[in-house]
């Protein structure tokens, strides 16, 4: 081994590094080209086409028109956006939202937050896949149902929801349908009208892009007001000086994932299969958590019975391995994932999970390098676990 | 965020294992928590513990405070092991975030709940030890709102 | 003159280039430190560590504590932030805000969004330099008032309110204060207890730090709930991964501002005061906007009579002038600013204004360029407007 | 935002000025919105427009309209110059920004109240000529709220 620590990211779920070339197309922005998209100026004009053009190369990847297309901070701004708007617009229609048990925080908060303020929220839950229950669905449909919000991919188990059935659902029952595509966008296609949406979030560092940026596709027909209040940029709609460069990167790493998605994603399925194979062969007591096939092409998750995940992550880290853990035990909230008990696993299962998501950098000699690792660290938790302990015990006095 | 010592501790445990025919074994916490202690004693005639041992299912925290609180106990008697608090433990490692000092007073609680379990055994009194809660609630680990949270993305 | 178009930027109050010593100290977290700061291992706590120091440098900028600062995505959204969650978190106690006049929009249409949900506001009169009547806002606070918020200095006409004096009959009236100091920070002194401030709002962009990324400070006694609901960042109060490299340019820019503050206050002012000066010798029927000393150090605003303020714009531009009016031709409103219009000037006065911002890097060379042209300009669309031939008639007749 | 040939109209405006005399003058707008035009007309006895000069207060399209406009009816005749229309103006001018429609429909409306108050002075009346609205007000303006708008930051 060298002396220079390795460092093997398999955290891509929760954040990306920037692309060199995105990086590139932002420079000019971050340094000569500082002017104010809203200036008339000619100077300022360069910021103003910068932003024009972003937003078209971001419409066409959606099959979506350039004013449909919103830049926000963020994934969780557009979530906020979208459903507390859809909330207030449609509140004379009726005043319950539907979304699933596993949404991000982003999503479920809000709900919450809208459930406070005289809104009703039916929380829909999902297969042991993590697959939404679609029966549980259509019976969740009210006459004063006005919004389903339900994401495109979650981002613990990696589960890919049948946005196209939930689209034609809503569109059936005159539902406002929103989906959150922060994991999905630039991972696998998505044609908005095929599919049937009127609202989509997706957010920039999760493909490569800078951190601070997203987008709100709203479809032309849909009346929602503005979240931000104040200047009249993004069609009155979303008010503050538009983060140009962020604006640009996020469109450039759109057309980079348009471009190589197809190509990525045959290569991270492959990839993806192998760690599941190897890891579901090779440690005892492993599970696969999320849909076998319908799930993103560079999301891996499981659970090892016996251990709990924060101290997995530790001992990962100590060999270099960047990774995540359903359990929230760090949050402070103590609760394992919401997402894994979702599915139907017990609290101390849910405790000892381990997400591991590829990136097109990520190569079969790292993967091999982490199972190894997963491999003796577990063992050596267990070796320490009073759970195994005993499960040990029962199974001897079997 | 953690000490070097919590992570000398984590990474390194000292005494882990079981201890066949154990004086006392204790086991605090709760899966839904996520963080589970056992202790086992070996206490002599003379009521001092000889040997102390630990197996934990938890977090860093967990496994450090349980190692650093078998550290503290081992060669005291009884008495003084009932002096080892959750404060002495997070003392001993340097502090502990603020999230995980629930993980102190588990480990606290586990001492008791070996001790106890010895004294049962045994049909003696301890001054000063109440039976423990085997259950450490959430709510006992909530703190205000103003905590320093980490999400998960 | 040489070939190569010159440029001569002032429009700093729109936005202002990125110094290159921030854009150095976002550059190591736009490139190798993308980790998360949420995530637990050891990379990603490069970037938590980065935004902790970052979050003291604006606190210590302010004389607040650490835990009082929260990032948010720009001046915008901390005033949305501020206003909607105070006026939610109070309205047991009360339906009432007050606010000036003179507000940005970022304000005003949040206010405005208010009143169409139940909440009263009052809108406090500033005299003829922009300064709020004190007055008026004390004879305004009712025993349903639960928010104040009033701008530190104003965008337009750069006039600086007596925010001490504000704060103090919030504090005493046990009404909660909040500023908008979008323009202000970092260009004035500013501690928000000693000028008894429960929230402040600003901006990155402005202060040459990076575009997206802003600030709400809130005291710590103060209890509203987040905006942006989601994830546990920023203590639960803002959702949303970090924009670490945005972050880190706003305190370098915060670090840099606190350094030369005071030293570039005094050219700058010079400089302001010399504009001023030639502008209202030099130009017939030239006025100054704004209070003549209570004003941000790099503001300058005139109105030219019989002009109007966009063709002034372009014409500048012509000559690489990069400046600003008060004119909201451009914006489709066809109102003038509401900021000329509520310091008493008609319509046809506001519509012919013009807003100078200097940066550190204006020179004195760069304004007389800029004075003489537009004397030129004036006078030639003075040549052009049928305002200026009734006037002249008018002359001759009397 | 301009197209070029506004900006050329705009720098290089033709036909600005008075007319001593003139045969006919109008003047349309409204300081609220900041734009007045106001059309000098030279006609000569066949009914044709001789001169025509203007003056502008207001925006670059404002500016740029007048100028169009003046040039449109320049050698016609008083029925030719009325079929001057606002889209001739924008088509000659490459187009305007949405927001910029009404300056268009300004200088057609200036061009009209010259020739009203040159039908007024001779006491003739023109076929298809109606009273000008002096003003444009501002509900003339507002297109929907899809239009691209620009803020004051
Ligand atoms: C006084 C004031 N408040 C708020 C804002 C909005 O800030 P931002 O554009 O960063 O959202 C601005 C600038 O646009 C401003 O000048
Ligand atoms: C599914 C999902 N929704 C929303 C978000 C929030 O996005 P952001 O962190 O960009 O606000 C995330 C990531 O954190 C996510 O994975």
């Amino acid at each position: 081994m060298s002396n220079e620590k390795k460092m093997i990211y398999l955290d891509n779920a929760a954040t990306t590094a920037v692309k060199p070339e995105v990086l590139t197309h932002m420079m000019p922005y971050l340094q000569e080209y500082y002017g104010n998209p809203s200036s008339i100026y000619s100077f300022a004009g360069v910021s103003t086409k910068a932003v024009d053009e972003a937003r078209d190369t971001v419409a066409e990847f959606l099959g979506a028109k350039g004013k449909e297309i919103y830049f926000t901070s963020g994934g969780s701004e557009s979530d906020n956006w979208a459903i507390k708007s859809a909330a207030a617009a449609n509140k004379n229609k009726g005043n319950h939202i539907i979304t699933s048990a596993i949404e991000h925080h982003a999503v479920l908060h809000t709900c919450s937050y809208l459930e406070k303020n005289g809104f009703e929220v039916s929380y829909i839950g999902v297969d042991e896949n993590g697959v939404i229950k679609m029966n549980e669905l259509k019976e969740a449909i009210r006459p004063t149902t006005t919004l389903i919000s339900v994401m495109f991919a979650n981002n613990e188990i990696g589960t890919i929801q049948p946005i196209k059935e939930i689209g034609a659902l809503a569109k059936e029952n005159g539902i406002l349908f929103h989906t959150d595509a922060v994991q999905a966008y630039g991972h696998v296609p998505i044609n908005v009208n095929e599919l049937n949406i009127d609202m989509l979030s997706a957010s920039g560092h999760k493909i490569h892009g800078p951190k601070g940026v997203g987008i709100l596709y709203i479809k032309d027909s849909v009346r929602i007001g503005p979240f931000i209040h104040g200047g009249s940029q993004e069609r009155n709609r979303r008010a503050g000086t538009h983060n140009v460069p962020g604006i640009v990167g996020f469109a450039k790493a759109t057309e980079i994932a348009a471009k190589t998605m197809a190509e990525n994603a045959v290569k991270l399925m492959a990839l993806r299969d192998y760690t599941i194979d190897r890891m579901l062969q090779e440690v005892p007591y492993a599970r696969l958590n999320g849909h076998r096939t319908k799930r993103l092409p560079n999301n891996t998750n499981f659970c090892f019975r016996f251990i709990e995940g924060e101290s997995l992550l530790i001992m990962l880290d100590n060999k270099g391995i960047c990774a995540s853990s359903g359990s929230a035990c760090t949050s402070g909230s103590l609760d394992p994932s919401h997402v894994l008990l979702a599915i139907g696993l017990p609290h101390e299962i849910a405790h000892g999970s381990l997400r591991l998501t590829l990136s097109e950098e990520t190569t079969k000699e790292d993967l091999d390098y982490v199972i190894d690792a997963v491999k003796v660290i577990v063992e050596r938790l267990r070796s320490m676990s009073p759970l195994y302990e005993d499960f040990v015990k029962g199974q001897k006095a079997e | 965020m953690y000490s070097e010592k919590v992570m000398d501790h984590f990474e390194h445990p000292r005494n882990v294992g079981e201890i066949e025919g154990a004086s006392g074994v204790g086991t605090v916490g709760n899966a839904k928590c996520g963080d589970i202690m056992r202790i086992y004693l070996d206490i002599d005639e003379n009521q001092v513990i000889q040997d102390c041992k630990f197996k934990t299912f938890g977090c860093g925290a967990a496994v450090a405070t349980s190692s650093m609180a078998t550290e503290l106990v081992k060669g005291k008697s009884i008495q003084e092991a009932l002096e080892v608090t959750n404060v002495a433990v997070m003392e001993a490692l340097d502090g502990l975030p603020p999230v995980k000092i629930h993980c102190s007073l588990l480990a606290e609680e586990a001492i008791h709940a070996a001790l106890w379990n010895y004294a049962e055994k045994n049909h003696i009194e301890i001054k000063g030890l109440k039976k423990p809660k085997t259950d450490i609630h959430e709510d006992d680990h909530k703190s205000d709102d103003d905590r320093d949270v980490v999400a998960y993305d």
